[in-house]
């Protein structure tokens, strides 16, 4: 059972107040973009057994999305943010470098 | 290999069991082989198997991480149907239905598939309309499959409460000759006819590296050192991503836990699988008479083995509705599996962008009733470069947007 | 014209807590910059009330604003007085970017009071009900059971329970259960 | 025989009789007795059979870790199969009956298992019963489920005559086990002023150092557990449950315990159980520890039992389940046992204590009472078949050659003590060996990690390794201060009190008695005693290659009984280990998971069964459609009528009248479901544009527009009319239950994607009730009902108005679904029924009906309008549907117009929208599909298309039908061939979809 921060009204929610959306910082791609960029998108995802960034909805709660950083393999949380950004922030990246040094996520690291 | 019958169960008895040779051999890796397999599970035994029987490609080792058939071969429900929507689907589930009919005589090893009949219940007008959609389906695609009224559901489960105040049982999608087996039995019932073609089970041997040259797969390197491989294939369930990232490419897939628990056993009460999609749940009885239960997949990324409550709960709520008499059964154990995930929510079987690496996996929750007609596809495509029954379930689909969604007609594909 | 009716028409039941449905509440939600001045002060003049804080309320009798995220709050009014205090708030809000409609009868509202409370309502929702973690005049958006509901401590012991209209008779069944004889917790 | 004894049990109330039934017979207890008690107080010593051979068993244990008293407990909607004897509390009136014999527990047909036992080794079955084929099913199958199963299922109609129910409990520290060390734990956190709660998952607290005596603070165990007791009780920061049992630990300090309300008393009223979903900062297992059994021939007969269990029958309630017993060891904690029974006047012939060099301080004290101790010595086999009668005794060392026999009754073994390392292991709490006492503990050094990565479970006590009183006590103050430290305690140093203890000798492993026992003796020394694994099978599994810990479990079934293994485990193990000769480590263990002892379905369910199984939504006129002949039909959680029966109207007759009456005079259409979301700001317009594939940012205030919805991924997800109300704001509808959805799906894109655009969502579905008034004489009753002018000129053909009805503030859209002249008009939800009363009143001269989703449906197939979930289903694009219309080719982009453009999606040969109609005026079977030449590479039938809606029309009295069909459009007039199911192969016409009114005339009126 996750309990996750929900950096938006403050509240520590349990799984079953939330939605998991997936991945977290993928970058849209629209008409004019090529075949693989769109397949990207829209298919290929990260799936690492460690440091991940995904997307969480506080549905049953305030309603709004944000951002955890967790890892896959122990289901420790390293952080979560707000959803408005392209990517991670430094207090967060920081905080999985005490965790996890030499982690790398795409192009973050 | 030795015979197993009642015969030798019973010449052994006079001798205290003491003349059993062991079901496989524990070799150590030889230097090279023509095709190395990753993963000792239902699939990479199965492909192996059929990759000796069918094109007799025998010089094969299956490297395995854990122990043989320890991973989601033996953590599943046990569910064998083929009664799918797609046509892709429909042929390479009923290919394995087929084999599973005959897979004990082939085998010599009793895996105790019990065609005891699956239905998959209808409880909203949608799910009547979806369901006669199968049906048709499946008369095209040569499965055997039949639309049933309330009546007959009740006669074929006597404990199903079909007046349920939430969801009336509306009928359902009746496949006769569905049903189950045991799981473990299947991962080992290949292994010991593996063995005995002279392929190599390695277990505790954990690959470590996936080695090429100019664009072909040369072999792997592993825990008990480098061994050379003129073909490749990669069929480790919850860790393709893994493996493929060795091999130097991406899949479209995600690893996240499908749970399933147990109740204690109880007198024989309920002879077929019966699927409740609207509700999410599913129950079947084994033959040691625990009620065998499962439902959906936790929604986020994990490599634990490990799911949530949550979950148990609703498909347990759904289950006690459906069947009103558990209630007062006790859940003994609940336990969970890494399944990958594609797009499409169906399999991935095809060449991969490195040369003579081939990839099965992406099975989601419907692994297990799939092995033998995995194995057997996947042995035609590695052995010959083709197969009908793989080729929808191609990497390129997810590019040309040719999916294979099975959830469309109210399906899960569990 | 005939008088409106409210989801339940006023059912009460009486266990271990007693579960009022309250009849129609004025409400409207207001989305918008909860920090923006002129925001506040058209919430404040319906209700004559502060903009509460996250996850408050600021409530007496049937005016009040509660906390829903940070860009939407809950404004409470007389339900006779809706939509004049909506209209005020409109004209009040001018043409700075928000959104202001009007929701009293896509709801429902329950109280539910009495020693036991806290206990009901703690077997439907995950949130920490002991008297120390939530007080008069906090606020919460979580769910009952299996759907979503909002819920305020109006005075020690004595919720106001929101939830949509369509699942009145659903969240009211299940306050029964939970209120059911005999089974006291006895630890809130 | 076993019987009552004048005096001790601690635990029984010996002035409250009580009587209770087993197998019919009625028998008398105390208060306070358990099942397994009050049974051995009427020497019923056997209390069920086992699983495979069913073989007598007798109870062997005393608690939860019980694997033969299994019963069957209660009557019909109270019948409960295997509950264990032990943990079952007698209560007044109780019934019981034991398991999985026919027909009795005396005589069992099933025993001739035994007979055939030889016949029978580990895994027989994946050696036999493979030839014939079908026999499998028919013949061996049915005969293996019926001898296996254990209990009694409940009867078929069976209905739970209890409720259950949650209660979500947060704290800081959550203490699992109410023996000494749980109790001192929960002190020692206590004091430091965070909250804790303590479960113990028995009646009684104080567990069993009570039973094993020494003292504590120099007074008896007892006094201190009471001082205790009544001390936590008094602190306000401690919440303490008994018949509470931690279940399981989760991930994120989340945890499970299982609370038994009435099992112990069935006519209190309340819920029967109560499952604790509890959120803890930290956990402390204080689960104490679980004796072995030894491992010789005939331990498994009724009579032979733990040395521990015994104990607390003398002691707990005053029972000994023998006169002349002898006792079997290999540490010194037996030996309290032997001066238990001796006190309480019950002869103890032998103590044969396998360690050469015997017992300690405890034997002296046993020789001092008389007893005879022979060091060394072995049980080679006990003999007896429903009841010990005798052991034969040898040398530990050696094959078992019997030197001596002893007539008993009764025979007590211990095997060394095994910590309960379940919890600690749930969430992936780590192991280690520990030699000196032969068991596995929890290793401090690999935790269970929670949320912030840090350990978030400790372990107390004898759960911990710490079997001594003195150890227990010390280690469990420190487990509990640092677990309220690390929970945001402030520190305080709670002394540990002083237990004190005989001292005693180390235990010596003994796997197997005799240390080399012949193969005659190892096919009778069971490991497993209710799944009858004995010694040489998990011997013959090793040998056989299944040398995995998990392969041998599974091939054997050890430990997969309902005990979970929880006696025969680690005896197994050390079998394995020497049968592969490697250390036990090395072997390592089985994975545990929850629950610790199996939970009821029903109290994991909680309230959700019958009523509240799942929320219905209603519409503010759900009622009226309930008294007026609704036949329901489930639409996602809401409920729609699907058509209104008149007395003795079939289904079918009154959809086809709703369908008549609509087109010919007027219909009544509850549609409130349909979803109604605000969308409003400076760049509403812009989103909608790329929400929808048609353009709405043009739309004009006044004026509604049809629109369509895709997934990113190209596929129609949803549709609806969208109304501009004014420069910033639209009203979007959405389809039944789509509100939720979409609503979600705009403000995800709106939070996640377009964050900088400037644009409020919000959901007023449920704001309104909303009518369709439908057929030539719609005008006619809102005229009648006064109001806002609804005349073709002031509110044509896809606009909207405010205004009043009748009186009733509305908003009227002059939408269509239907074809037909129709309005939709939207009131407040209170005053739904009345305006929905006062147009059926006034549409009585124009013979107004409500018509149901059936007819709705038909309705707008007999126009060709396509229906998301009929002609959609997730793998439709518009351009499948001939909509194109509705793609906007203004727009750079929108959701899905990429997805949209790949080859697949532009394939000439993806199948379109046609009409279809039968050749002969039948109506197609729902589903079906067309055919084309020959078959697939897989030998599958080619298909060319499918029927996605198809219905009888009452109005041109024949079967209509949409599908999608290859090349469709291009083949209007071609009869295709589509087979059904029902034998029937179906010659149908490729025809435009349009069926009715071609030209809408009857909706531009």
């Amino acid at each position: 059972m996750l309990i996750l921060h929900c950096p938006c009204c403050g509240v520590d929610a349990e799984e079953t107040e939330l939605h998991a959306g997936g991945e977290a910082h993928i970058k849209r791609f629209g008409p004019g973009s090529d075949d693989d960029q769109f397949h990207d998108y829209l298919f290929m995802r990260e799936n690492p057994k460690g440091v991940h960034f995904e997307r969480w909805q506080h549905a049953n709660g305030c309603g709004k999305w944000f951002h955890a950083a967790r890892c896959t393999a122990t289901l420790e949380v390293f952080g979560t943010y707000r959803a408005q950004t392209t990517e991670p922030p430094k207090d967060i990246r920081d905080a999985i470098t005490a965790k996890r040094p030499g982690w790398v996520w795409r192009e973050f690291s | 290999m030795k015979h197993y019958s009642a015969f030798a169960v019973a010449r052994e008895a006079l001798r205290s069991h003491t003349g059993w040779e062991r079901a496989w051999r524990s070799p150590e890796p030889k230097k090279r082989y023509d095709v190395i397999i990753v993963g000792a599970g239902g699939h990479g035994l199965a492909t192996a198997y059929y990759l000796g029987k069918n094109y007799g490609i025998q010089n094969v080792a299956i490297i395995e991480k854990g122990w043989l058939g320890g991973g989601n071969t033996g953590r599943n429900t046990t569910i064998i149907r083929s009664n799918y929507l797609q046509d892709p689907s429909a042929a390479i589930y009923e290919k394995s239905r087929s084999l599973y009919e005959h897979l004990s005589q082939d085998l010599n090893y009793n895996l105790m598939f019990s065609p005891r009949g699956v239905i998959m219940l209808a409880q909203t007008h949608h799910e009547v309309r979806g369901y006669q959609r199968t049906a048709h389906a499946n008369a095209l695609q040569g499965v055997p499959t039949e639309w049933i009224g309330p009546q007959r559901v009740k006669e074929l489960v006597p404990i199903i409460n079909l007046e349920g105040p939430r969801y009336p049982v509306l009928g359902g999608l009746w496949q006769e000759r569905g049903g189950t087996a045991r799981h473990d039995a299947v991962a080992w019932g290949y292994a010991r006819a593996c063995s005995a073609m002279g392929m190599d089970i390695i277990q505790k041997c954990e690959v470590t590296g996936v080695r090429q040259e100019n664009g072909r797969v040369t072999g792997v390197d592993t825990t008990k050192g480098a061994i050379e491989c003129e073909k490749l294939g990669i069929v480790v369930a919850g860790h393709s991503g893994q493996l493929a990232e060795m091999a130097g490419f991406r899949l479209p897939l995600e690893a996240v836990a499908l749970q399933a628990l147990v109740s204690e056993p109880i007198k024989p009460c309920m002879d077929v699988v019966v699927m409740a999609n609207t509700v999410h749940g599913y129950m079947s009885q084994s033959d040691k008479g625990e009620m065998v239960i499962g439902g959906g997949t936790d929604g986020f990324n994990n490599y634990t083995q490990r799911g949530s409550f949550h979950h148990i709960e609703e498909t347990v709520r759904a289950l006690v509705e459906t069947f009103p008499m558990i209630s007062r059964l006790k859940m003994l154990r609940q336990w969970g599996g890494i399944v990958d995930m594609t797009g499409d929510r169906s399999p991935i079987l095809s060449k991969t962008p490195l040369g003579n690496c081939f990839i099965n996996g992406g099975w989601g929750t419907g692994g297990f009733k799939a092995i033998p007609g995995s194995g057997w596809g996947m042995a035609q495509l590695m052995a010959t470069g083709h197969s009908p029954l793989t080729e929808a379930f191609s990497l390129d689909r997810f590019k040309e947007g040719r999916f294979i969604d099975e959830s469309v007609a109210a399906g899960v594909a569990h | 014209m005939s008088e409106p009716i409210s989801a339940l028409n006023g059912a009460r039941y009486d266990g271990i807590a007693t579960i009022e449905e309250l009849g129609l509440q004025g409400m409207i939600t207001l989305r918008g910059d909860l920090d923006e001045k002129g925001l506040a002060k058209a919430a404040a003049a319906a209700t004559d009330q502060q903009m509460p804080g996250p996850r408050k309320a600021h409530v007496t009798d049937d005016s009040g604003l509660c906390w829903m995220s940070p860009d939407e709050v809950l404004v409470l009014v007389p339900y006779a007085e809706v939509e004049d205090k909506l209209a005020g708030m409109v004209k009040a809000l001018g043409n700075s970017h928000a959104l202001a409609v009007n929701v009293s009868d896509a709801r429902a509202v329950f109280r539910v009071s009495g020693t036991h409370a806290r206990e009901v309502v703690a077997k439907l929702a995950p949130v920490d009900l002991s008297d120390g973690a939530f007080k008069p005049g906090d606020f919460r958006r979580t769910r009952l059971a299996q759907v979503a509901a909002a819920f305020w401590m109006e005075e020690d012991g004595a919720f106001r329970i929101v939830c949509f209209r369509s699942v009145a008779d659903y969240v009211f069944k299940l306050l029964k259960v939970a209120a059911q004889p005999g089974s006291e917790v006895g630890v809130l | 025989m076993s019987t009552r004894l004048s005096k001790l049990g601690r635990l029984i109330d010996r002035t409250k009789q009580v009587s209770f039934s087993f197998n019919g017979t009625t028998m008398r207890g105390f208060a306070g007795d358990t099942l397994a008690s009050a049974l051995l107080a009427n020497d019923q010593m056997m209390m069920g059979r086992s699983f495979k051979y069913h073989r007598p068993r007798g109870v062997v244990a005393s608690g939860a870790e019980e694997p033969n008293a299994l019963v069957g407990l209660g009557e019909g909607s109270r019948f409960e199969p295997n509950q264990r004897a032990t943990t079952t509390e007698l209560f007044e009136g109780l019934s019981a009956k034991s398991q999985n014999h026919w027909p009795n527990l005396d005589f069992d047909i099933g025993a001739v298992n035994t007979a055939f036992a030889r016949f029978l080794p580990a895994g027989f079955y994946y050696k036999m019963f493979i030839h014939p084929q079908p026999f499998w099913k028919h013949v061996y199958e049915p005969f293996i489920r019926k001898s296996a199963g254990l209990g009694k299922a409940p009867d078929a109609e069976t209905r739970d005559a209890d409720t259950y129910e949650h209660f979500y409990a947060f704290t800081d520290v959550l203490i699992i086990g109410g023996g000494v060390a749980g109790l001192q734990a929960a002190k020692a956190a206590a004091l430091t002023g965070v909250k804790v709660l303590l479960v113990e998952q028995t009646a009684h607290w104080g567990g069993r150092a009570p039973v094993d005596g020494g003292t504590i603070d120099e007074g008896p165990v007892d006094k201190f557990v009471e001082q205790i007791v009544s001390e936590l009780e008094t602190m306000d920061n401690v919440t303490m449950r008994l018949r509470c049992m931690g279940a399981g630990i989760y991930d994120h300090g989340y945890a499970l315990a299982y609370e038994r309300l009435t099992d112990h008393a069935p006519q209190v009223a309340g819920p029967r159980h109560r499952l604790w979903r509890i959120r803890a900062k930290q956990i402390v297992t204080a689960t104490g520890a679980i004796e072995r059994p030894l491992s010789f021939a005939g331990n498994d007969v009724p009579g032979v039992m733990l040395a521990s269990a015994m104990r607390d029958y003398v002691v707990n309630w005053g029972v000994t389940p023998g006169e002349r017993v002898v006792v079997a060891t290999n540490n010194d904690d037996a030996y309290r046992t032997a001066i238990t029974l001796k006190n309480a006047g019950v002869d103890v012939l032998r103590i044969l204590d396998a360690r050469a060099s015997g017992g300690g301080a405890l034997a002296d004290e046993v020789r001092a009472l008389g007893i005879r101790v022979d060091p060394g010595k072995a049980i080679a086999k006990v003999s007896g078949g429903k009841r010990v009668k005798k052991v034969s005794i040898c040398n530990q060392e050696g094959i078992g050659g019997a030197r001596d026999e002893v007539s008993c009754d009764a025979v007590a073994m211990s095997g060394g003590w095994s910590p309960v390392v379940h919890l600690w292991s749930h969430c992936g709490g780590k192991l280690i060996w520990d030699d000196a006492q032969a068991h596995f503990r929890p290793d401090p050094d690999r935790p269970p990690l929670g949320a912030d990565g840090a350990g978030f479970v400790s372990v107390a006590g004898a759960a911990n390794g710490a079997l001594a009183l003195g150890e227990t006590l010390s280690d469990a103050n420190a487990a509990g201060l640092a677990a309220a430290k690390a929970a945001g305690g402030k520190a305080k140093r709670p002394k540990a009190p002083l237990g004190e203890s005989a001292a005693e000798l180390p235990m010596e492993p003994v796997w197997l008695m005799p240390a080399n026992a012949d193969t005659p003796l190892r096919v009778k020394s069971w490991l497993d005693f209710q799944n009858d694994v004995k010694v040489s099978d998990v011997q013959l599994a090793a040998r056989e290659g299944y040398e995995s810990v998990e392969h041998t479990k599974r091939y054997t079934t050890l430990g997969m009984a309902t005990d979970q293994g929880k006696l025969s485990n680690i005896n197994g193990l050390a079998i394995l280990a020497d049968a592969l000769n490697a250390e036990i480590p090395q072997v390592g263990t089985t994975t545990f998971r929850p629950p610790y002892t199996p939970i009821s379905m029903g109290a994991i369910g909680g309230e959700a069964r019958g009523e509240v199984f799942q929320p219905i939504r209603r519409t503010p006129l759900h009622d009226w459609h309930d008294r007026n002949g609704a036949d329901w039909e489930p639409v996602g959680h809401w409920r729609r009528p699907y058509a209104y029966q008149l007395p003795g109207e079939s289904v079918e007759a009154a959809v086809n009248r709703e369908v008549k009456n609509t087109r010919e005079n007027l219909g009544l259409l509850d549609a409130s479901t349909l979803g109604k979301l605000i969308v409003k700001g400076p760049d509403a317009g812009r989103f909608l544009d790329m929400m929808y594939t048609n353009m709405m940012s043009t739309l004009k205030p006044g004026k509604c527009r049809y629109g369509l919805m895709c997934s990113e991924n190209g596929f129609l997800i949803d549709d609806g009319v969208v109304a501009r109300i004014d420069e910033d704001t639209w009203l979007c509808h959405t389809t039944t239950g789509g509100a939720e959805r979409i609503h979600a799906h705009m403000e995800e894109w709106l939070q996640t994607e377009w964050w900088d655009w400037k644009v409020y969502v919000a959901n007023v579905t449920e704001q309104y009730a909303q009518v369709a008034v439908v057929g030539p004489n719609a005008r006619k009753v809102l005229e009648k009902l006064g109001g806002m002018d609804v005349s073709k000129e002031a509110l044509p053909f896809m606009e909207w108005r405010d205004g009043q009805i009748g009186g009733f503030d509305c908003r009227a859209y002059r939408i269509s679904f239907s074809g037909e002249l129709s309005y939709e008009i939207a009131v407040a939800a209170s005053r739904g029924q009345a305006f929905w009363d006062a147009l059926t009143e006034a549409g009585k001269e124009f013979g107004v009906m409500p018509y149901g989703t059936e007819c709705l449906h038909i309705l707008r197939a007999e126009k060709g309008f396509i229906m998301i979930g009929d002609e959609t289903d997730g793998t439709v694009i518009p351009q499948d549907l001939g909509l194109h219309w509705a793609l906007s080719k203004k727009k750079e982009d929108y959701l899905g117009k990429r997805a949209q453009q790949r080859s697949h999606m532009a394939d000439p040969d993806r199948w379109k929208l046609v009409g279809l109609e039968t050749v002969d005026g039948s109506v197609l079977p729902d589903g079906a599909y067309a055919v084309g030449e020959g078959t697939n590479a897989n030998g599958q039938r080619n298909m060319i298309g499918r029927v996605t809606s198809t219905y009888y029309s009452a109005n041109l009295d024949r079967g209509i039908a949409m599908g999608l069909v290859k090349h469709g459009p291009d083949r209007m007039g071609e009869v295709i061939e589509i087979p059904g199911t029902d034998g029937k192969s179906y010659k149908a016409k490729i025809v435009d979809p349009v069926f009715f009114d071609k030209d809408g005339e009857k909706q531009n009126v």
